[in-house]
């Protein structure tokens, strides 16, 4: 009874096309940010803030971007994670070699150079489909992460190759503890997600939702291909190198090349799958769904068995827990969580009454 | 009727058409007049749909040439016919299937639509004002098609006739000058084909576009044509007004097959 | 020259090995258009299998320890473990998983790619092992002695190994009813259903073959750098092969896997040194790539033509 | 085990939770141990003697001054996000938080470096990590105990000088540096080089690809080349793949040097008779004749506790690297106790100190069980490192066998590199260094 959108009339185009045109979905996420922004920094622990809620955060981030190219444009990518190491090394240099260089504006700067990476690397696209394009960004992939290594330049000279850093100082205010880190990831994340939505609920979206679907009748409607699926990949790229951005400055700290390999690319195509491909509420459903699942099973599976089995078959069972359910998951729902969610609101738009 | 039929403007020379070997189309010439519906007719596997590709591009000839409005070019490109006008609608429905019924029409006006992906991202003052005054003209055609109840409805969902009437309104939202519709009608019971046929005539005389169409309904097809072409095995065999085609020996025999 | 031709032919052999791995690929992404991901850790999972029996029946049977008799036993155990796995593949993935999307499918595949691994290492533990096949890894004498060239005998093998392994799938597809039936499906699903071919089966049987080149694959790289969890990055080196080839080829892998091999070697000898080396982990990518831009179907892919 | 197993249990739900559970007089110490994945027979080597060594101390002594040992796995899959929830969920654990942090993976030690001093919990990464943090004054909390990648490479040099016959003769003689192509594998480069313009050697640097499964390219350039020596500096199935290529090449596994992550049974196992002949360093030693291990036997594998599920493994190197982490962190509490208080469970802070003042020579290393295992280490303000020695073992293709005597490194060359470097991070960090002269 509490959600219906009966009597809710839109009078006009603009209400119409509002990103959430019912008046309960609009409280109710105005009450998920107000409790993310203020009751969650209050009242959550060091382990949920640093462990769990920043990570979720940047990896939502990263799946929108992801979601953006493979969900929205429909072009595979196994890249992701170098991307964020783009985005990650990028900051880090603009932060070292810019005297007062502001920290939110070197982290877009960041996700720009990654925008400019993943255009390159987006250009194969023109000819390439499919899973044949999806090998061919394991090339930016592996490349990426070479030239990190090789190139001193990027980690400034480090003897091991690793960035550390540097302190988050907006307007005067050190951004050093979880909270604060916290915050200023949400905000980020909050900003860039409405962004998103708004791209995807516009012509631009509808241009990649276009090509995605079915190219040539994109094309005969006049939807120029390279120029859609070129700023797929830049917007791409760039959500995934502000993700690698923060990342380094809210998240981990001190950041080596090898840290985005390819098991985190993998990681973040689970997470929009999981989540809902061409869903930005998927891509946070996701992300949260596999970084807190590994983490529940490693809690939960040592309590069960406790010390029946040895501790390496502890953690085998995780892996194959983890597996299996990324499969029951594929079965039970391939459209993701979100569908789930939209299932769920759609139940409860009957609720109480059974039809 | 308020149409008056103009100069020639689309005039396709000499066009041969293959795919590694196999000749889709050989050497065939017609030409389209402003504002009249001409229609291609023929077997299944004639050319039809090829040419029609070749006129918007999707298709390039190895031979021959297109004129279209003065501009004389070895082929199309598909987004250079759309930005000159020339809308299409496909055989087997190419609608967006992920899409709602409103985002399929409102793909339509994307060559009209000015804003970058940076306003787009803002959504604010210029691209909210720009999505609202297409949303309203997409709204026009939604109730000239009469589909105002699945607007909100994912193209994938809908049966089959209306999925039709909807690739006719992405067409339409373009405002082309020229519609290229590829059995619009296949599939449909008498009353869908009714109501599509009107849609077609009302486009064609309120609009003044021009049409080209590919039917196999004949009764349809000598109904409403100004002109019609007929392609058997890629090749051209007939080419006239209705009654002057019904006669021509040479359909006559590739309709009942005697003559190969 | 000398250095040339030894890196050059060094390269093809490697070449074979990693065409050995894409070929699994390549089988089921033929029949049944999966990407399976999971390839990488049924070639892990299969030569565990094979050495975790090598170790354990010599105390089941009481027969010799490294004999023949156990050696075949441990071979027929492990294929008879990946044709459960392919059955239980099937049941429990792919048919339920039926016409969904192919996205949806590799990504089950990944998930298949954990529990496999998970599975693997649960029974058998996380030893690594060496694995003997009674072939040396040693140079031929006589190119060394004429030619001053270094070929390893044990690549060799390797080689004329993936060479019966093609030719003969080569037969089965030719001229078997099962083969028939796969080729059938391989090219279109429905038709294949409509005449009354069992998809199932059919799915069951080109995984389980899928299982035996996994497993003849996991030998020959186990016996070559041990048997071990790394086992599953031999995949790594086949995708490159694959997209050069075409998913749908088998001969492609093999001249995919040649042309990799060799120009990632003479890359690396040649080209590294300037760069900084280790150029190999990125090297085969980029060139598929540059290959895809000409030819977007691979070397031996089917054309296909977008019909509207 | 039962005990172990409530802890778990109220460490799980309270970790859940968010709060901690206090349990009387234990220390408590979290685990961040990887069991699957590549590194999985590492993982379960090191962890599992390292689990056997502490649960001996409290079957044998009782614990340390009777605070009994606990701890806690936290499976990180050797990745750093892993790593880092990892050492937030067991940083409250225990009565007095996490005691120290030694995650064996130079991913997650930089992922967590900036957190422990914030946390005060120690950071001991023994034979990896970051180098520069050997330099106490600007890294307090940071411990590359025994011995860093520098201080090994100029070992590795000093042996190859002894086999030549002396460091003059190192002049003109060829050495390629075969290395994993990543962030681990270039940390030798710096000194190699130097020591290169030193003695007159002609360095030639290879990289391997990850993960290093293939390397025909690299050995017939090393064919080519007929370099005098070659210096492995591998990591998983780069090392049996190195060895059996050399076998292939035909060159000679006598003239090849390893890293102690090269030297280990699950590198040259898996290359069968073509390791034999291959030289390692290791800061630890292979072998099951040392008291430590026959007490672990004795007190945890006779009683039916014991980690490890395949017991063969037990002495092997990565074993005993385990034990060794395990004899070292009980080492430091032990020595915090005597400042802090014995028989009371400590914070990680007096644990960082019983680190800083670690005093482990031959005769203490004699009452632990342990002489000739690992080498006399004296920790102090300045030096975080403690020893820099590494003994070098040969696989005569079934077993490691020691055939040097402790090595020690060219600290001179070293500690200069590690206080430039170590300056030059707390110059862009902006901290500042301490001064050890009031630290006591």
């Amino acid at each position: 009874m509490l959600y219906r959108e009966a009597g809710q009339f839109k009078a006009s185009y603009e209400a119409d096309q509002q990103i959430f045109p019912i008046l309960q979905d609009r409280i109710g996420v105005l009450l998920l940010i107000g409790f993310f922004a203020l009751a969650v920094p209050l009242f959550a622990d060091q382990y949920w803030l640093k462990a769990i809620l920043i990570p979720v955060l940047i990896f939502s981030l990263a799946a929108i971007g992801l979601n953006i190219l493979t969900g929205y444009a429909g072009q595979l990518s196994l890249g992701s994670a170098a991307f964020m190491a783009v985005g990650a090394f990028g900051a880090y240099n603009f932060m070292l070699r810019i005297d007062g260089m502001p920290f939110l504006v070197a982290i877009l700067l960041g996700g720009l150079c990654a925008a400019l990476v993943g255009v390159m690397f987006g250009l194969p696209s023109l000819r390439i489909k499919g899973f044949y394009l999806a090998v061919a960004t394991l090339a930016a992939q592996f490349f990426i992460v070479w030239a990190l290594v090789k190139i001193e330049w990027f980690s400034n000279y480090s003897s091991s190759g690793v960035i550390t850093a540097q302190e988050i100082e907006i307007l005067g205010f050190a951004f050093d503890g979880p909270q604060s880190k916290y915050l200023l990831t949400l905000f980020v994340v909050v900003v860039m997600a409405l962004l998103a939505k708004n791209m995807v609920r516009s012509t631009t979206g509808r241009s990649w939702m276009a090509v995605r679907d079915m190219d040539v009748a994109a094309e005969v409607i006049g939807i120029r291909l390279m120029r859609t699926k070129l700023t797929a990949f830049a917007v791409s790229s760039f959500y995934c190198g502000v993700a690698g951005a923060l990342y380094a400055y809210t998240y981990i700290g001190t950041v080596e090349p090898e840290g985005f390999n390819l098991d985190l690319s993998f990681k973040i195509l689970f997470m929009i799958i999981i989540g809902g491909v061409g869903s930005i509420m998927g891509s946070f459903l996701g992300a949260a769904f596999i970084v807190l699942l590994p983490i529940a099973l490693d809690v939960f599976v040592p309590m069960l068995l406790g010390d029946l089995v040895s501790s390496s078959f502890v953690s085998n069972l995780q892996l194959i827990v983890f597996g299996g359910l990324i499969v029951f998951f594929l079965i039970v729902e391939p459209h993701g969580l979100a569908r789930l969610w939209q299932i769920g609101k759609e139940k409860l738009r009957l609720w109480p009454f059974p039809h | 009727m308020a149409r008056e039929i103009g100069d020639v403007i689309l005039k396709m020379e000499g066009i041969s058409l293959s795919f590694g070997g196999v000749k889709a189309l050989t050497n065939i010439s017609f030409d389209v007049r402003e504002h009249e519906i001409r229609s291609i007719i023929g077997p299944n596997g004639a050319g039809k749909s090829s040419m029609l590709n070749v006129i918007n591009g999707v298709y390039h000839p190895q031979e021959g040439q297109v004129t279209f409005r003065g501009e004389v070019r070895r082929d199309m490109e598909p987004h250079k016919a759309a930005k000159q006008g020339i809308a299409r609608t496909f055989q087997n429905i190419a609608l967006f299937k992920g899409m709602s019924v409103i985002d399929n029409i409102m793909t339509g006006r994307n060559l009209k639509m000015k804003c970058n992906v940076f306003h787009h991202a803002l959504h604010w003052g210029k691209a909210r004002a720009e999505e609202i005054e297409h949303r309203k003209k997409v709204e026009e055609v939604i109730d000239f098609l009469e589909i105002q109840n699945i607007r909100k409805t994912p193209v994938g969902r809908l049966p089959y006739g209306l999925q039709k009437r909807v690739e006719l309104g992405r067409a339409l939202a373009a405002e082309p000058s020229m519609m290229l519709l590829d059995e619009p009608m296949a599939g449909m019971n008498v009353e869908e084909k009714q109501d599509m046929c009107r849609f077609i005539l009302d486009v064609n005389d309120q609009f003044g576009t021009t049409i080209v169409l590919i039917e196999h309904d004949m009764g349809v097809v000598m109904d409403i044509s100004d002109r019609v072409v007929v392609l058997d095995y890629g090749k051209k065999i007939g080419d006239g007004e209705p009654d002057e085609v019904k006669n021509n020996p040479d359909v006559i025999a590739a309709y009942l097959g005697t003559s190969h | 020259m000398q250095f040339f031709f030894e890196v050059l032919i060094g390269g093809l052999l490697s070449g074979v090995l990693y065409a050995l791995v894409a070929l699994g690929f390549v089988l089921i992404y033929k029949a049944s258009g999966v990407f399976n991901f999971a390839q990488g850790a049924m070639v892990f999972f299969a030569a565990l299998t094979f050495v975790g029996f090598l170790e354990i029946l010599p105390g089941w049977t009481g027969w010799e320890e490294g004999g023949r008799a156990v050696f075949w036993l441990a071979f027929v155990l492990s294929l008879a473990a990946m044709v459960v796995l392919a059955i239980a593949t099937e049941k429990f993935v792919l048919r339920p998983l039926v016409n969904q999307p192919p996205i949806t499918l590799f990504m089950a595949t990944i998930g298949l790619t954990f529990l496999v691994e998970g599975i693997a290492q649960g029974i058998w533990g996380a030893n690594v092992r060496g694995l003997n096949l009674g072939i040396a890894d040693v140079p031929i004498e006589y190119m060394m002695d004429n030619f001053n060239i270094l070929i390893s005998s044990f690549d060799v093998f390797a080689a004329a190994v993936a060479a019966v392994l093609v030719a003969a799938l080569a037969l089965f597809f030719q001229y078997t009813r099962i083969g028939r039936a796969l080729r059938a499906v391989a090219d279109d699903h429905q038709a294949a259903l409509s005449i009354g071919i069992p998809l199932r089966h059919i799915w069951v049987i080109v995984w389980a073959v899928a299982g035996f080149v996994a497993l003849v694959a996991g030998m020959i790289w186990g016996a070559r750098n041990g048997v071990q969890f790394a086992l599953t990055f031999t995949a790594l080196k086949a995708l490159p092969v694959l997209i050069l080839g075409g998913f749908t080829s088998v001969p492609g892998a093999i001249v995919g896997g040649l042309i990799i091999g060799a120009s990632e070697k003479l890359a690396e000898v040649y080209v590294g040194p300037f760069v900084g080396g280790g150029i190999e982990s990125w090297f085969p990518y980029i060139l598929a790539l540059g290959f895809l831009l000409f030819r977007p179907e691979g070397l031996f892919g089917e054309k296909h033509i977008d019909r509207v | 085990m039962n005990l172990k197993k409530t802890v778990i249990l109220g460490a799980a739900v309270a970790g859940l939770l968010g709060s901690s559970m206090a349990i009387a007089a234990e220390q408590f110490i979290g685990l961040p141990s990887y069991r699957v994945g590549p590194y999985a027979a590492g993982g379960s080597g090191i962890f599992g003697g390292w689990i056997d060594y502490m649960q001996m101390i409290n079957e044998r002594d009782g614990g340390i001054n009777g605070v009994k040992l606990a701890w806690e796995e936290c499976e990180t899959e050797y990745n750093n996000a892993r790593g880092v929830e990892c050492y937030e969920r067991l940083k409250e654990k225990g009565e007095t938080g996490n005691s120290v942090f030694q995650p064996l993976s130079t991913g997650i030690t930089y992922s967590v470096l900036d957190k422990v001093a914030k946390d005060k919990i120690p950071l001991v990464t023994m034979g990896y990590g970051r180098t520069d943090a050997a330099d106490g004054r600007v890294f307090p909390y940071v411990f590359p105990l025994i011995t860093t990648y520098w201080s090994q490479a100029t070992t590795m040099i000093k042996y190859i000088a002894g086999k030549e016959g002396g460091t003059d003769k190192l002049k003109g003689k060829k050495i390629a540096l075969l290395y994993h192509d990543s962030a681990y594998g270039k940390e030798s480069h710096a000194v190699l080089e130097k020591m290169a313009e030193r003695y007159g050697y002609e360095l030639t640097k290879l990289a391997v690809a990850h993960p290093g499964n293939e390397q025909q390219s690299q050995w017939l350039q090393i064919r080519q080349l007929r370099p005098d020596w070659v210096i492995l500096w591998g990591w998983g199935v780069m090392n049996p793949t190195a060895l059996k290529s050399a076998a292939k090449t035909g060159f000679s596994r006598e003239k090849m040097v390893g890293v102690w992550w090269s030297g280990a049974e699950e590198d040259t196992v898996p290359a069968g008779s073509a390791a034999k002949g291959f030289t390692a360093a290791g800061y630890n030693v292979a072998g099951e004749n040392y008291p430590v291990i026959k007490d672990i036997e004795k007190f945890v594998y006779a009683k039916g506790h014991g980690n490890m599920e395949d017991k063969g493994r037990i002495g092997s190197v990565y074993y005993n690297r385990g034990v060794v982490h395990g004899l070292i962190t009980v080492e430091a509490i032990r020595k915090a106790q005597e400042k802090f208080g014995k028989g009371k469970a400590l914070t990680g802070e007096q644990v960082r100190w019983g680190f800083e003042n670690l005093d482990m020579d031959d005769k203490r290393l004699g009452e632990l069980g342990a002489t000739g295992f690992l080498p006399p280490l004296k920790t102090s303000c300045l030096d975080h490192e403690g020893s820099g020695k590494v003994k070098y073992q040969q696989w005569d293709g079934n077993k490691w066998n020691v055939v040097t005597d402790w090595i020690d490194a060219d600290k001179e060359l070293v500690r200069g590199m590690i206080e430039e470097s170590a300056a030059a991070y707390a110059k862009e960090k902006g901290i500042t260094p301490r001064d050890c002269s009031k630290e006591m």
